[in-house]
């Protein structure tokens, strides 16, 4: 930390005295420089960050320039005035360009906002107002007062003073709720859904901080150069601010700022040879993300990893950490017995596939519900229309008095429905705190203008949500591991994190999806407790699994499903005699007659 | 831990203050120096597309400019100091430009020569001018002439006069009034367009087709059908020699049978060779500079051009050799003056060029008249 | 009417180059979830390598286009080869190194052919037919002519050959072709070489009706990428309904809007993806998205 | 959705077919571990147990496709622990996935074909479908559908006709009952009996205890990736542990 601050120190007087060391053209292209870092900046946000492809970041950066060309010399506006309105066109067209990320992902967003960036290029090159392809010329420059910021080494200072701005906030940004959350849903969109994070708001703002970013560059860019040409908002310039963020690694900030100096200094250097430039930047994309995913920014990591494998790095030799106990909660008067899950006459069908049919069942408060029955009966299925990830194909779905049916996974998961999945779903790239953090954050997505006009509001949101999550990593035994990511723990405490995960909703209604899959004796004896003790703290929990010892002695209540059908319901002695599910499992009616009279209450293993 | 803490900060204070404290006596920079030196070769800077789709443009004018300075640097230079000659990329893209213009002016270079292209060039008119840096470039739109900078010359006409003579002779010499118009956003492609338009309407002439395509694009079946319907008797260009060619080549793919009129590009090679050499039969060509034979000095300077890069001279390098000359003069009758010195002693300069009689009068164009030419026989000649 | 008609002429026969684009672009998406962003940069290969032998080694253009297809086919293999050890793990990662292979094939071919590039003659030197006071181009005829044999031909390809219907299986699930014992690795080479190779196709054709050059990749990548996702990504029927449905869409938009066609051009392809993600014909490979 | 009756010609029946020590990892989680088994010529082995005991992963890296630990994999003389998982089928060895995973977008003829993809397409193979189609009739009628149009029998159907089309001489079947009806079941009960009665070796997993020890001589019963009970089906199918194990009883 200490060597941190130093660093971050010198970094800071180093740039503080660069301009002493360069000539008045050196001066020009460092102001260039820290224009392509802002930028990259926000192309890491909301593609590194946020997950989202983002082909028109450029044309963000563009719409900034040529709104404050278009104000300052056709409307007349003075700088500043201009820049700021520039700011709030700019932030409209990026929420226009991110809508279509509501509908699509992935390669489809990448077309789509290619083609937005293309249209608006487009549009400039040939409406009047923009001037045409020859551009606008003879922007004012910014004043400030005592300062000419007609002069290079002065924009010099006004830039950097921007960018530390800009780069500490998008930090902030990235470490607090808003970040974390942006983070998330770009490891695992439906995890963050079932764990309450809003995701199409969520996607939104990332276009819009995106906006924010290539705005900022965008209008200084006219104070800097004073002119604007549709040239300068290529597609090739795009490609070339993408490589800076990939080469850089869009997952850091920091990354994405070494990528565009890297970049840009390259580019400089070969300024003679633009074409092999091109070559070699384009040579150098394809490595990275063959050969190191996570650009310059994670080459560090990479190369200790090498060292300790050469034998050259000590690994870190102490005991691995262990995972503690489970710390029980305190109990809670049972409430009154109601009804919480109703699901009535549910069907789902796939294209042809009927999946679920016709599928009734209530569920009581306070009561731990099995769910069983052969692979493929539907359980997953039905789980999946509870908490929010299919919308069934009829019926209805009810949490206490509310119909929830359409609802969509954050909403259900503020409505109080936790769950867990069958194959895991952690966030890969957050760490242990960080996956209870995420769940842990109640607020919403819309109450982010804290970030921009009351960031202590937040530090301090921020640090209770960070001593909620101790508390919840030390009630879970977890705390060995809290900085761990979650692929390097064993597959058991892995269970537990999404467990824990899931109960950091503080939810009514928490559904585990075969909870005890790939866990060993031990485990699921520990599994069973956790169960318990969050039943008794008043939560109902419904599970699926195919342990059937764990059902027989944890259920209260088990209800059968074969072929996407409910076919028995009842306490597990009950079930376990009924012929029916004797069949669905072993296939004989006849062998269910001479089953003996079942004891629910043995733990097996 | 606090007490370290504070310290600690402190510290980084005072780091930062240093600076503001140096900053606020001494403003960094200051390095415009060393162009008032009187020794040592004069720099001067060619500034044009070396790179991208317009540098073949770029490649032609170094050679003019080149050819204009190794005569120069031969007969001993300019007050025995030899002239030298810096080449910059600046890829077609206004902001390379001010990047450039920048990069010039903090290498001491006194004038520059270039760019081809309007937008790059009127990109770095206001750099160039607070550096009062003389820039004489083959920029043709009159976009050059409303930035009013002092430090700027053209070396040919603008689109205006280009377009007017045009004007003249197809509507005052030819009779013809059902002109159809097709010309691109770009740049170039506008200034025709609004020069063109203009002179017609001085005349009462309205075109009876005004389409207008994007700078990069490559099919203009819609565009030409359109023009294809009102049966015009003449059909004006205005594009870049690439698009013109294809232009030309799909008309005539569509069944268009009339000829075309433009500027300057439609009088280059590479426009016949892209349309096709029968296709631009009877193209009528408004230029300064309608071929290598016009007059002595012409032949004399594509005869020099072939000896020193082996191929034929065309209009771009005549012009870039002009406009190097009345430079080079200038220096010469201002004894190697810089700044404002030097761009008053370019205005002053009266030169007979290729592209006829220099002398530049307050808005930095030197020569008003253009000649018209036709394309017969594959050979662009001068018009009866 | 007329000029609806000719428009719509014209937009048919750029139609049929985005077709063959879109063809491409499907068949690799279909066959390995590859979304090639070079694509249009190995068409721009393509087209310079066929106007190239053509025109300097005075071959006929049909033996150009054959060694144009060749090696592009070649240019499909390294770059399948290189991203493969992204394939089925990162998409988005995959995605951007095929953007860094057209930057890289760009550059290259500026420094092989130059920066200018070169206007192809109609190798088709028949005068254009009249009917109706329309004129049709034969050169326009031959395009279509061909992309709709080469549409047959792919079709017919993964219809009724036993290596085509092996790269379907793949496509539909890789584990069950391995297990019939389909080497998976090399069906999706093979269906890389026969994207660059369509690619080349469209580059080879497009060279004679429009002009080659380094950047022309870029607008003929962009517009056959949209064209593959308006029929439906992965669809083959859906890259040809899509390619002419964004041909004569731009031949329109450029009809009545001029220089604005470009904006509307892709106002109407966000607004129609907006409204039906999925493209056309394009149920079957939502999921992947 | 009967099936054929015709007598078809007895197979070539293949060698012994034996697995030492094969243990399958899965992200820290051991899914299969240590277990041996061995498939007689012409014999039937069944492979039961409850969801999540291991079955389906051992099946899986028996064929080589996802990675494993084995101390050995003889078909007769043949090693077979280094083949890949596609060339599996050129030693004659077919494989019918958990789930069918035909392939959808293809009709049924051409899924058949590609199960004789490893052979020539020749006189044999178009011998070789008459035989599926005399086996399942259905699949005949339905040749032109899209294998993605059937229904969850008849694409079983399709599943295990395409690894037959292979002439295979060991089937490894990845629960076939799953998701079927009961009388869909008996019919893929007779098939699997009339193709042992032809001398194909078989290894079949299955969650369905009965439908196994109806279709196999010998059995074993995997709980937590291990074999805990092994014998005769005759013997299994009265043993109480069974159904403990089944049902957590």
């Amino acid at each position: 930390m200490k060597l941190r601050v130093a660093g971050i120190g010198v970094l800071a007087v180093l740039a503080w005295l660069l301009p002493y060391q360069l000539d008045s053209y050196l001066i020009h292209v460092a102001n260039v420089v820290i224009l392509f870092a802002i930028l990259a900046i926000g192309l890491g946000l909301v593609m590194g960050i946020a997950g989202q492809i983002n082909l028109a970041q450029i044309a963000l950066f563009g719409v900034a320039s040529y709104a404050t060309a278009i104000l300052t010399t056709r409307a007349g506006f003075g700088f500043w005035t201009a820049a700021a309105l520039a700011m709030l066109i700019v932030a409209a067209i990026g929420l226009l360009i991110g809508t279509p990320a509501l509908r699509m992902q992935s390669h489809y967003l990448g077309i789509v906002t290619l083609g937005l960036a293309l249209a608006l290029t487009n549009w400039v090159t040939n409406a009047h107002i923009a001037g045409g392809a020859e551009g606008i010329t003879g922007i004012p420059a910014p004043t400030l007062p005592g300062i000419d910021l007609r002069n290079d080494y002065f924009f010099y200072y006004l830039e950097l003073i921007v960018f530390a701005l800009a780069l500490a906030f998008g930090l902030f940004v990235v470490r607090t709720p808003l970040g974390r959350k942006m983070r998330a849903m770009r490891d695992d969109s439906l995890a963050a859904g079932a764990v309450g994070v809003e995701v199409p708001q969520l996607r939104m703002t990332a276009f819009f901080l995106a906006s924010i970013y290539g705005g900022v560059a965008g209008v200084l860019y006219a104070g800097l150069i004073r002119y604007v040409a549709p040239e300068t908002f290529s597609i090739a310039n795009m490609f070339l601010l993408l490589a800076m963020v990939i080469i850089g690694g869009r997952q850091s900030l920091v990354g994405c700022v070494v990528g565009a100096v890297a970049l840009s200094l390259l580019r400089e250097v070969l300024v003679d040879y633009p074409t092999y430039a091109q070559v070699a930047y384009g040579t150098i994309v394809v490595l990275t993300v063959v050969f190191a995913p996570t650009g310059l920014a994670g080459l560090p990591v990479r190369a200790r990893g090498l060292l300790q494998r050469l034998g050259w790095l000590r690994r870190d030799t102490g005991a691995p950490p262990k995972l503690g106990d489970f710390r029980p909660y305190d109990e809670v008067e049972r409430p009154a017995e109601q009804v919480i899950l109703r699901i009535d006459d549910v069907s789902m069908h796939f294209r042809g596939l009927k999946a679920l049919q016709e599928v009734t069942m209530e569920i009581t408060s306070g009561e731990i519900r099995g769910v069983v029955g052969p692979n493929g009966s539907g359980k997953t299925t039905l789980f999946n229309v509870v908490s929010g990830l299919y919308r069934p194909t009829s019926g209805r779905v009810w949490l206490g008095e509310r119909d929830l049916t359409a609802a969509r996974p954050h909403t259900l998961a503020r409505a109080g429905v936790a769950r867990t999945f069958q194959n895991l779903r952690l966030f890969p790239l957050l760490t242990v705190r960080e996956n209870l953090l995420v769940a842990l954050d109640q607020t919403s997505v819309l109450g982010s203008w804290r970030y921009a006009l009351w960031q202590p509001g937040v530090w301090r949101h921020d640090r209770a949500l960070r001593r909620q999550a101790d508390e919840l990593l030390d009630r879970f035994g977890l705390t060995a591991f809290a900085d761990a990511a979650p692929g390097e723990l064993p597959y058991g405490t892995q269970r537990r994190v999404e467990i824990a995960r899931a109960m950091a909703r503080h939810p009514r209604l928490l559904l585990l999806d075969e909870p005890a899959a790939g866990l060993n004796g031990e485990e699921v004896r520990q599994l069973s407790e956790i169960v318990r003790s969050i039943r008794s703290t008043g939560v109902t929990v419904v599970l699926i699994e195919h342990n059937m010892g764990l059902v027989m002695s944890l259920c209260e209540r088990v209800t059968v499903f074969a072929s996407g059908r409910v076919i028995a319901d009842g306490t597990p002695a009950e079930v376990a005699r009924a012929p029916q599910v004797v069949e669905a499992y072993l296939g004989d009616s006849a062998m269910s007659e001479d089953v003996p009279v079942a004891t629910a209450t043995e733990a097996t293993r | 831990m606090f007490s370290s803490l504070r310290r600690r900060a402190a510290v980084m204070l005072l780091g930062l203050a240093l600076p503001v404290a140096l900053a606020a006596c001494s403003a960094p920079g200051g390095d415009q120096g060393d162009s008032n030196k009187t020794d040592g070769p004069i720099k001067i800077a060619l500034v044009d597309a070396q790179s991208g789709q317009l540098s073949s443009l770029g490649a032609w004018e170094l050679k003019g400019a080149r050819l204009a300075i190794d005569e120069w640097n031969a007969a001993g230079g300019i007050n025995g100091r030899q002239i030298e000659l810096g080449v910059f990329d600046d890829q077609g893209d206004p902001t390379v430009g001010t990047n450039l213009a920048r990069k010039i002016a903090s290498e001491g270079y006194i004038a520059m020569i270039g760019t081809a292209e309007s937008a790059v060039t009127i990109a770095m008119a206001p750099i160039l001018r607070e550096s009062k840096i003389p820039n004489i470039t083959s920029g043709q739109s009159p976009g050059l002439v409303a930035v009013k900078s002092p430090f700027l010359f053209l070396n040919g006409p603008t689109s205006v006069t280009y377009d007017e003579t045009l004007a003249k002779y197809i509507v005052d010499t030819k009779g013809l009034k059902n002109i159809a118009m097709i010309t691109n956003n770009g740049g170039y492609g506008k200034g025709e367009h609004d020069a063109f338009t203009k002179s017609l309407q001085a005349r009462g002439v309205k075109p009876i087709e005004d389409q207008v395509v994007t700078a990069d694009q490559k099919d203009f079946s819609a565009a030409l059908t359109t023009i294809r319907q009102k049966n015009p008797q003449v059909i004006f260009i205005g594009a870049e020699e690439v698009q013109s060619g294809l232009i030309v080549k799909q008309a005539r793919d569509l069944g268009i049978t009339v000829p075309f009129a433009g500027a300057a590009p439609q009088g280059t090679p590479v426009f016949a060779d892209t349309a096709g050499t029968a296709n631009v039969e009877g193209t009528i060509v408004s230029s300064p500079y309608l071929s290598n034979e016009v007059s002595e000095a012409s032949k004399k300077f594509a005869a020099a051009y072939k000896a020193k890069f082996n191929e034929d001279a065309e209009m771009h390098g005549a012009k870039a050799y002009d406009g190097t000359q009345i430079l080079l003069n200038a220096l010469k009758t201002s004894n190697v003056a810089t700044g404002q010195a030097l761009a008053d002693a370019i205005r002053a300069t009266k030169y007979a060029g290729l592209l006829g009689d220099f002398a530049f009068d307050d808005t930095g164009v030197g020569i008003f008249a253009t000649r018209i030419g036709t394309i017969q026989g594959g050979k662009l000649v001068a018009a009866g | 009417m007329q000029v609806f008609l000719q428009t719509f002429i014209g937009g048919m026969s750029l139609g049929a180059i985005y077709a063959l684009v879109a063809l491409g672009f499907s068949l690799v998406f279909r066959t390995m979830g590859l979304v090639n962003f070079s694509h249009g940069n190995v068409v721009m290969i393509g087209a310079y390598l066929a106007s190239t032998f053509y025109l300097s080694t005075k071959l006929p253009f049909a033996l150009a286009m054959a060694l144009a297809i060749g090696g592009t086919g070649l240019i499909g293999v390294i770059i399948e080869r290189v991203l493969r050890p992204l394939e089925n793990k990162d998409f988005d990662l995959m995605l951007i190194g095929t953007i860094g292979f057209g930057i890289v094939l760009e550059a290259v071919a500026i420094i092989i052919w130059g920066a200018t590039g070169n206007a192809v003659p109609n190798p088709v030197p028949t005068g254009p037919l009249e009917v109706l006071g329309l004129r049709i181009r034969t050169y326009d005829l031959v395009v279509l002519a061909i992309a709709t044999a080469a549409a047959v031909l792919l079709v017919f390809f993964l219809q009724s050959t036993k290596r085509g219907a092996a790269m379907q299986a793949v496509a539909m699930d890789h584990e069950a072709a391995t297990a019939v014992g389909i080497h998976v690795g090399r069906s999706n080479a093979i269906a890389f070489m026969l994207g660059a190779g369509l690619a080349a196709l469209a580059g080879g054709l497009v060279g004679p009706l429009l002009y080659v050059n380094p950047t022309m990749g870029g607008a003929l990548g962009i517009k056959g990428f949209a064209a593959a996702i308006l029929g439906g990504f992965g669809s083959i029927p859906g890259a040809i309904v899509g390619g002419f449905a964004i041909g004569v869409l731009d031949a329109f938009t450029a009809g009545h809007f001029q220089g604005y066609s470009e904006l509307v051009t892709f106002l109407v392809f966000t607004v129609v993806i907006m409204i039906r993600p999925t493209g056309i014909f394009g149920e079957r490979t939502v999921n992947r998205a | 959705m009967s099936i054929g009756t015709d007598p078809t010609p007895a197979r070539t029946t293949g060698p012994d077919f034996a697995v030492e020590g094969l243990t399958v990892h899965y992200g820290g989680v051991c899914a299969v571990n240590g277990i041996s088994l061995t498939v007689p010529a012409g014999q039937s082995v069944g492979l039961i147990g409850a969801n999540g005991a291991g079955k389906t992963s051992a099946l899986r890296a028996l064929m080589g496709l996802v990675p494993r630990k084995v101390g050995a994999v003889r078909f007769g003389d043949t090693d077979l622990a280094r083949v890949k998982a596609r060339d599996m089928v050129r030693h004659g060895i077919g494989y019918v996935p958990e789930g069918r995973h035909v392939f959808a977008g293809l009709p049924v003829e051409k899924n058949l074909l590609l199960g004789a993809y490893a052979r020539k397409w020749d006189a044999a193979t178009r011998a070789s479908l008459s035989e599926v189609y005399e086996l399942f009739p259905v699949l005949e009628e339905m040749k032109d559908r899209l294998a993605g149009a059937l229904s969850g029998g008849q694409q079983q159907m399709l599943a295990i006709g395409r690894a037959l089309m292979s002439q295979p001489k060991l089937l490894l079947l990845d629960e076939p009952s799953m998701g079927l009806s009961p009388k869909l079941v008996e019919t893929i009960l007779a098939v699997l009996q009339r193709l042992q009665g032809q001398g194909l070796s078989m290894l079949l997993v299955e969650q369905n205890a009965k439908l196994t020890f109806e279709a196999t001589g010998t059995c074993l019963v995997m709980e937590h990736g291990e074999v805990v009970l092994s014998g005769t089906s005759a013997e299994l199918t009265h043993d109480a542990r069974v159904r403990k194990i089944y049902l957590g009883l």
